[in-house]
């Protein structure tokens, strides 16, 4: 008789084992700390920027080319600029365009992978969209935009954000095709959700873990297509700093003056390898 | 340090092939070490089999594994010895004394031969590598010696250059032992080696090994969950619960009188081929210790019936009950364990308008560059209300599509399903799945789970779903409070339950269980079972109850159909149909389910 | 990540070591023979007066274009090496001098110009040249396909009269001040080989090098005339002329010794070579064009002079110069470099920096409160106009910087749909004062990029190209009165002169250019 | 196999035409056209208006681009308009360079790559193991252009070891032209090797913790066979489907590291080639390189069928 009770009597779950967000689990390794510090405090140099410094970063001094002093921490450029306010505007510049380039990345690519699972036709389609644009090579895409849209923040934002999309589009489109076979949708399907709320409620919360991880990877992306646009003179317009355009700037001067290079190496290495740690640390934090 | 050793008669030697003594293993884990095996003794003797039985989790496997210090990564052996020849302790040896005993003194077979063969070489290089890891002749030789190796296991030589995708299930795991056996280990640790297969190409399996046992004179320790296997196979048995052995010895007497009461427990829950239909599976109470956390006094203390105070705070160690046997119990039961029949109270089926017809339905699968796979062809059948049908058939038979094309996973190619009844079919036919881990939404709280075909069919307002979630979960027999928390908190048989609890949500009148209780342990398994079954006669359910294992089907179905490549090859009334089976493919079917009551015992009761 | 214990002790310090000595090794092979001090031992013992042979390799920062081939190229201009010129001008100043014209004679009324050829000179391919050869030569110029710049003065020339082969009388429709810029300017082609030379294919001329072979955006390879007309020229064997894109990579390629001499340079570039004995940085009085602050008057309220020289005021010509061209420029406010003969230095100095005057011209004109204007500059070359923009903004002038790519640029200074402001650079003050009005675009009285017209203007330009001779007191008259005007209107606000100057190694001796910035390497030799 | 390959035949035409398109479209949306160009650097209207006419620039579209498609597959993809020359022979001199500096820095990934792959894989201790991450995650993420600019900073400017940029022909003098392709072939093959040592290194523990080498083990052989013989075969076909992720990042890379060291490549023309508007010379080059990725996805299947018998044999 002992069984028939047992079916009857409730059963009480297991302990509840720290139910903690699997990012939040990720970020908070070894790993995911130093890579939130390094990000936090490059983000912190760029929003405090106008704090931290006395100078304009397109004011020019007469004197070109200084030595870092006290009056300037890593010296002046070609034409006197004090480049500590110009890495740190740099900075700036770089966040903006990073922050608004990758999620409409990851909403073209997202919106356009929707409709490649709608639809065989539009599938095919879509795909070798994706193709063509993986095809070229993402800086003479960048050239070709350019040309098109002459220089300017904005069109490196379109350049990153075109370069970015597919991958998104192909990791969305790839996940809401495995999840859709997985047993837990078919049960959603046999219960009887359509395919709006299949999709809504059941697929994408399933299937955005990846995409959260590639976001971390597209703003390191990001931060370098930005920093090589203007590495090859079709990133932001002058004269604002970026990055991307202070390197490019240094590189005239590696012979005669090569402390002009550090200042900008440093901050974008920093912010794209803390960015890099985070995406690992989210990707960990996903698949355990 | 002494090993008592308890040696069936007819093996005579004086120190035991390879002997573990207080074997200790600790994984480590996200949640702490967890101590899977907590003090194992174990002893092989030359030529014997020896049987380790338990369900998942009892450490049986894992064990196998530290015998040969094959652990993975995370899992380290922390104490015990373990005697090769009564001499060699290969805990303390070196890796490469171990790479010298692996292979050429200990074989092993694992359980799943598609993954235990490296899918880019070729059989014949595989071969080659096992022979030419201990030094075996030449080329030409080693050659040779892997056609004869090939041909010892029944697979043709000139297969030797084909490679594993190419071989089957069954195929493979004779490659495997073929490979272990290569350089004629006197050891044979088989771990699971038929689980992954369909009973009649297990029982060609376990045959291989038991002539290779007999003609090689191999000591095998065949490590299994199914009692059948045991009963029909080993001389001697070990059974292994919470990381510790707690009885051990000859078969005939450990399954005929088990002492401990988890192994009674354990046989009573074991549906059996001769048990009647209708009759109530008895499942154990209560979930196996959790290793991560100590363990007071017997693991099992909070699950028997005949637990006393000490069970909870001392811990009993394997003690000799009869000449023979031994077991770890503080009150060993003595006599012979009754195997008492309960029926279910089930509702007789109403056959006069059937809840769902199937007729001529066929299915064929095609993908680009492979050959279609008609995975139905005319299948027929008809369902009443209240009435369970069994399907049974091995893997490739169609089973699972035909429960697909019900729901409306998969559109058949031709024929007709109807279900009666005025709603929705998502609201009349409902299925249970599988994979209790795969089959529930990780992000969705238990309750959203159980109310989500309400949600999807918009049946209620939110105050309704909410009290018919409470009031399904208590139906399947979870807490009403769990309804806030997520499947990961969950065991396999819970989830099981909450999965049932959300195909009954709508208010099916079909319910679809595709081998719904397969992934699950005998004990579990039982309580599934029965939970089915009194839904049934409650609901007044009909039940497609989808499985491979014919004694649960004869349990709980009062008809059972048989498919096999996509056809009907059989149905009829479930205990004529295994009582006295007209098709040949179903009398195959019911040869190869080994028994877990021992031949000796069997004869027995026949008479 | 764990490991499985059977992996063990992989990575051991001895491992370690050994890779990074396998990583000395592949460095090692710098050891052999190094591109970085390739060709600098130099054999010693250098001995006086020029010196037969040797390759002459120039490195320069873009390939030539030959469908550009018969324009002033911007970089290193082949068209004397390959051709010659009828007249060139003697060094520091404009006195023709004879080349394959030995004579010449102009007409009184200045309508006609008579040419005496010489007559011992062939082209490559062995023909003859003749006065044909210069007719060619003149109606090539003309064609607008090949882009020439001096288009507008050769199209003056309206008739021939062949003399004889080697005599040729070329009739103008009204006297010209700038034909002996043209027969600079002009190189004689062999006319059967054009067709060819614009694709690329093959150049002949008359000149001291022969077109060997050449490798689109790689390197393009001449070699000695052995039938050059002057006897005992050229010293040199050949002459190899490499792509090397990037300033950097061609200093680095003159420090290795790859190249003799680097061409296309910017004086800000060229800085690291300058305390280094081993080269000579080879300035030429020439000047090699100008930049300036280009002005569309079309637009509000640039169509008021005042508020145009407030700007040259209010910008610092001498920064620029200081910073954006490394000191190799002349900050002037006119076009002329010091060896034009309307240069002064008060013209240079018309407006110096004086942001308050600046701001008072801009009161004056109504613009006290400031103004807000774009700026568009070429996006190869952002210094100086973000040097531009700074100065404005101190007087109150606030600029918003458009980058245009090379082609927009171009299109739109042509299409004269440039916006309010624009940096720039032009040409063709180094000549006579009358080829910048009438050849350089952004001076053009009847056309021009800042929607510039003004009769007096025209009449100014006119007046100083049609005279009969350029030496007269009336053409210098002309010529003070144009570059007045030009100062007045402010419509092309110039900045500076650009110092020509290009880095060599230090034995490369008597290499020279025409007024156009030709590299001549009749007399180059290198030393031993 | 054959099947296999014809059936991804349909999808990489339609690349290359939806490509042929997009290039020829986008170019002509590009602000100024190469008549403004050639017309010089002072030139006046009417002669851009001649040289627009000579070109046939002022045809429809349309008729532009049939013609173009029709002079590719008749096998002539033009003249330049500005570099002079033919376009087979401009860019086959282009390519070639840049294929020299792709495979310099193709060998150097696959030589660094699995390297430091294995390594990660095997090596044991914190210190070890921390400072291999490191190495990774720096050579993986710092921007090329960044490494490039301090490997002159390193290698050419503070050591002199060897020159910072210009190229010399590794076919003339192989000793001097392989040292003006060590650096920027190492720039560009850094991120690449990055990658690739992560997947090796991934696939490698994966292959490890995989049944079949648990067989292996229980067979008795050894541990460096097992990791040469077992696991690092395994873990190869993601890293090939990586690398050939890389070939494309290789020629986008190869932009900026060109720009970087003066290599005269692909990258710098086709950014001539934008700049000055050439027409043809940018169509042929940008279809190149769509033709040059549908060949590698191609190349990329072939391997991995070639690596694994259960795609070949199917």
């Amino acid at each position: 008789m002992t069984a028939a009770v047992v079916t009857k009597a409730p059963v009480v779950a297991a302990p509840a084992k720290r139910a903690r967000n699997p990012y939040v689990q990720g970020l908070l390794t070894p790993r995911g700390i130093t890579g939130l510090i390094v990000v936090g405090l490059v983000v912190l140099l760029g929003l405090a920027a106008p704090l931290l410094t006395s100078y304009a970063p397109t004011f020019q001094t007469s004197n070109a080319l200084l030595q870092p002093s006290g009056e300037h921490p890593l010296g002046t450029d070609e034409i006197g600029r004090d480049l500590w306010s110009r890495v740190l505007f740099g900075i700036r510049t770089d966040l903006i365009v990073v922050v608004s380039a990758v999620p409409l990345g990851a909403l073209a690519g997202c919106l356009l992978a929707l409709v490649s699972v709608a639809s065989r036709w539009a599938d095919v389609l879509v795909q070798r969209l994706f193709d063509v644009v993986l095809a070229f090579p993402g800086l003479i895409l960048g050239l070709t935009v350019t040309a098109v849209l002459g220089a300017g923040t904005s069109t490196v934002i379109v350049v990153i954000a075109v370069v970015e999309a597919p991958a998104f589009g192909r990791m969305l489109r790839g996940a809401i095709l495995s999840h859709r076979e997985r047993e837990y949708a078919l049960a959603a399907r046999v219960g009887g959700a359509g395919p709006a709320r299949l999709l809504v409620r059941h697929i994408l919360p399933n299937a955005a873990d990846p995409l959260v991880v590639q976001i971390a990877v597209s703003l390191s992306i990001a931060v370098i297509v930005e920093g090589a646009m203007s590495f090859i003179g079709i990133g932001v317009r002058p004269p604002e700093p970026s990055l991307g355009s202070i390197v490019s700037g240094s590189v005239m001067h590696l012979q005669d003056h090569p402390i002009y290079a550090i200042g900008p190496l440093v901050a974008i290495s920093a912010f794209v390898l803390g960015l890099n740690l985070l995406a690992e640390a989210l990707n960990k934090g996903v698949r355990r | 340090m002494t090993v008592t050793i308890d040696k069936p008669a007819e093996v005579r030697a004086a120190i035991p092939l390879l002997a573990a003594h207080d074997l200790r293993v600790v994984f480590d884990s996200a949640r702490g070490p967890v101590h899977a095996v907590r003090g194992v003794d174990l002893d092989l003797a030359a030529g014997e089999m020896l049987g380790i039985v338990g369900e998942s989790g009892s450490g049986k496997s894992t064990t196998a594994l530290a015998l040969a210090r094959m652990l993975p990564p995370a899992g380290r052996i922390t104490g015990g010895s373990v005697l090769l020849d009564g001499d060699t302790d290969l805990v303390a040896a070196s890796e490469a004394a171990l790479t010298g005993v692996r292979g050429r003194r200990i074989g092993m077979v694992f359980q799943d031969p598609m993954t235990s063969l490296n899918p880019l070489l070729t059989v014949r290089r595989q071969l080659d590598e096992a022979l030419r890891a201990h030094g075996f002749g030449d080329r030409g030789a080693r050659r040779a010696r892997s056609i004869e190796l090939l041909e010892l296991v029944g697979i043709p030589g000139a297969r030797l250059r084909g490679y594993p995708h190419q071989f089957s299930g069954g195929m493979r795991q004779r490659v495997m032992i073929a490979l272990a056996l290569a350089n004629r280990p006197d050891v044979l640790i088989a771990d699971e080696p038929t689980t992954a297969l369909d009973p009649t190409v297990q029982a060609q399996i376990l045959e291989l090994l038991d002539t290779l046992r007999r003609e090689l004179g191999t000591a095998v320790l065949l490590i299994t969950h199914n009692m059948g296997v045991v009963a029909e196979r080993c001389d001697r048995v070990a059974v292994m619960y919470g990381g510790r052995v707690v009885e051990q010895g000859p078969v005939a007497e450990v399954l005929s009188a088990p002492r401990h009461p988890y192994t009674a427990g354990l046989l009573r829950a074991v549906p059996r081929l001769d048990t009647p239909a209708g009759t109530r599976l008895a499942g154990i109470p209560g979930t196996p210790p959790d290793l991560a956390l100590p363990v007071l006094g017997c693991a099992f203390a909070n699950r028997c019936t005949a637990a006393v105070d000490r069970c909870r705070t001392e811990q009993p160690d394997l003690a000799p009950v009869t000449d023979t046997a031994r077991t770890a119990c503080w009150v060993p039961s003595t006599e012979a364990s009754a195997h008492p029949l309960e029926p279910i109270v089930r509702r007789a089926p109403d056959p006069t308008s059937p809840v769902l017809e199937v007729s001529g339905v066929s299915k064929t699968f095609r993908s680009r560059g492979r050959p279609a796979v008609s995975a139905l062809t005319d299948v027929d059948l008809v369902l009443y209300p209240g009435e369970t049908l069994g399907v049974v058939g091995e893997s490739g038979s169609g089973k699972s599509t035909l429960a697909r094309a019900i729901v409306g996973i998969h559109k058949p190619d031709r024929g007709v399903i109807r279900v009666a009844g005025k709603g929705r079919l998502a609201r009349e036919v409902q299925m249970v799945f599988q994979d209790p881990y795969a089959s529930l939404n990780p992000r969705m709280t238990v309750g959203d789970i159980v109310a989500d075909p309400l949600h999807a069919q918009h049946i209620g307002t939110p105050l309704e779903r909410r009290a018919r979630v409470l009031e399904l979960l208590e139906r399947v027999g979870l807490d009403p409070a769990v309804a806030s928390r997520f499947p990961r908190d969950f065991s396999g048989g819970q989830r099981q339950r909450i999965g049932i609890a959300r195909a009954l949500a709508p208010a099916p009148s079909v319910l679809i269980c595709d081998e719904a209780v397969s992934a699950l342990d005998v004990s579990v398994q039982a309580q599934v079972v029965n939970l089915l079954a009194e839904l049934q006669a409650d609901l007044g359910l009909a039940l497609l109850f989808i499985a491979h294992d014919l004694a649960v089907v004869r349990s709980i179905s009062h008809r059972i159909v048989v498919l096999r490549e996509g056809r009907v090859v059989e149905t009829g009334p479930a205990d004529d149909l295994v009582a006295h089976p007209q098709d040949p493919y179903t009398k195959a079917l019911l040869a190869a389910v080994p028994s877990p009551v021992p031949a000796a015992m069997r004869a027995a009761e026949a008479a | 990540m764990s490991v499985s214990p059977a992996f063990a002790d992989t990575l051991t310090r001895r491992r370690l070591v050994q890779g990074i000595g396998a990583g000395a090794a592949l460095l090692g092979l710098a050891g052999c023979r190094s591109a970085v001090d390739q060709d600098k031992a130099a054999p010693a013992g250098a001995q006086a007066g020029p010196r037969r042979g040797g390759t002459l390799k120039v490195a320069t920062l873009a390939d030539l274009t030959p469908a550009l081939l018969f324009t002033q190229g911007p970089i290193f201009s082949i068209h004397r090496l390959v051709f010659n010129t009828l007249t060139r001008y003697a060094p520091g100043g404009l006195d023709p001098q004879p080349e394959l014209a030995t004579a010449w004679q102009i007409a009184p009324d200045g309508k006609a110009i008579t040419l005496t050829l010489r007559e011992d000179v062939t082209f490559h391919n062995g023909r003859p040249f003749t006065a044909e050869d210069v007719v060619f030569a003149v109606r090539n110029l003309q064609n607008p396909q090949r882009s020439a710049q001096l288009r507008a003065t050769a199209l003056a020339v309206t008739g021939f009269d062949i003399d004889s082969p080697h005599r040729i009388t070329l009739r103008l429709a009204h006297p010209v001040t700038n034909i002996f810029d043209l027969f600079e300017f002009m190189v004689i082609s062999a006319k059967e080989s054009v067709e060819d030379a614009v694709l690329g294919r093959n150049v002949v001329g008359t000149g001291p090098f022969v077109w060997k072979t050449w490798t689109p955006g790689t390197s393009l390879v001449l070699e000695r005339n052995p039938r050059y007309w002057v006897p005992e020229r050229p010293y040199l064997d050949a002459v190899e002329i490499r792509v090397v894109p990037q300033p950097d990579a061609l200093i680095a390629s003159l420090r290795s010794g790859q190249s003799h001499l680097a061409a296309g340079l910017g004086g800000r570039d060229i800085a690291p070579l300058r305390e280094d004995k081993a080269f000579n940085l080879r300035e030429y009085d020439q000047g090699s064009g100008n930049i300036y602050l280009g002005v569309n008057t079309s637009v509000a309220p640039l169509d008021d002079k005042r508020v145009r020289q407030a700007l040259s005021f209010a910008v610092n010509r001498d920064r620029i110069v200081k910073q954006a061209l490394g000191g190799y420029g002349l900050a002037s406010a006119a076009p002329w470099p010091k060896t034009s003969p309307v240069y002064t230095d008060a013209d240079a100095n018309r407006y110096p920096y004086d942001p308050t005057r600046a701001k008072a011209l801009l009161a004056e004109a109504g613009h006290g409160g400031g103004l807000d204007l774009p700026l568009a500059f070429l996006s190869t070359a952002p210094a100086v106009a973000q040097m531009v923009q700074f100065d404005l903004a101190q007087v109150g002038v606030k600029t918003t910087l458009e980058p245009l790519d090379p082609a927009k640029f171009q299109a739109q200074l042509i299409a004269q749909t440039m916006p309010a402001l624009w940096t720039g650079t032009h040409g063709f003050a180094s000549n006579q004062p009358a080829t910048l009005a009438v050849s350089a675009y952004p001076f053009n009285e009847a056309k021009n990029t800042s929607k510039f017209t003004d009769p007096q203007y025209t009449e100014i330009v006119q007046r100083a190209w049609n005279q009969t001779d350029a030496r007269s007191a009336a053409a210098k008259a002309a010529y003070a009165e144009l570059s007045q005007a030009l100062l007045d209107r402010q419509f092309i606000i110039d900045l500076a002169v650009l110092t020509n100057v290009q880095p060599a190694t230090a034995n490369l001796r008597d290499v020279r250019q025409n007024r156009y910035n030709a590299t001549v390497l009749d007399d180059a030799y290198l030393a031993g | 196999m054959t099947g296999y390959l014809l059936r991804r035949l349909p999808s990489a035409l339609l690349v290359l035409v939806l490509a042929s398109f997009a290039i020829f479209a986008i170019l002509r949306l590009i602000p100024g056209d190469p008549a403004t160009t050639l017309a010089g650097s002072d030139p006046s209207p009417d002669t851009i208006a001649a040289i627009r006419a000579d070109l046939g620039l002022d045809r429809p579209f349309l008729a532009q681009y049939f013609s173009w498609i029709g002079d590719l597959l008749s096998g002539d993809p033009g003249r330049s308009y500005l570099i002079g020359g033919q376009i087979t022979d401009l860019i086959g001199d282009r390519f070639g360079n840049t294929l020299a500096l792709a495979i310099g820095a193709l060998v150097l990934m696959l030589v660094l790559g699995p390297i430091l792959g294995v390594l990660c894989a095997t090596a044991r201790g914190r210190v070890p193991r921390a400072l291999l991450g490191a190495v990774n995650s720096v050579s993986l993420t710092v921007p090329v252009f960044v490494t490039g600019v301090l490997l002159v900073l390193l290698f050419a400017v503070t050591w002199r070891l060897l020159p910072p940029g210009g190229h010399q022909s590794i076919v003339a003098d192989p000793v001097i032209g392989l040292q003006y392709l060590v650096l920027p072939a190492l720039c560009l093959a850094l991120p690449g090797s990055a990658v690739i040592a992560r997947y090796i290194k991934d696939g490698v523990l994966q292959a490890l913790g995989e049944d079949y080498v648990r067989t292996a083990r229980s067979l008795g052989v050894s541990r460096r066979r097992i990791l040469w013989r077992h696991a690092l075969p395994n873990a190869l076909p993601p890293v090939l489907t990586v690398l050939g992720m890389q070939v494309g990042a290789l020629l986008g890379g190869a932009v900026v590291v060109e720009a970087l060291f003066a290599w005269p490549g692909l990258g710098q023309l086709a950014e001539q080639g934008v700049a000055r508007r050439d027409y043809p010379v940018v169509q042929a080059l940008l279809l190149l390189l769509v033709g040059v990725y549908v060949l590698v996805q191609l190349l990329t299947d072939i391997a991995y069928a070639l690596l694994d018998p259960r795609v070949r044999l199917g």
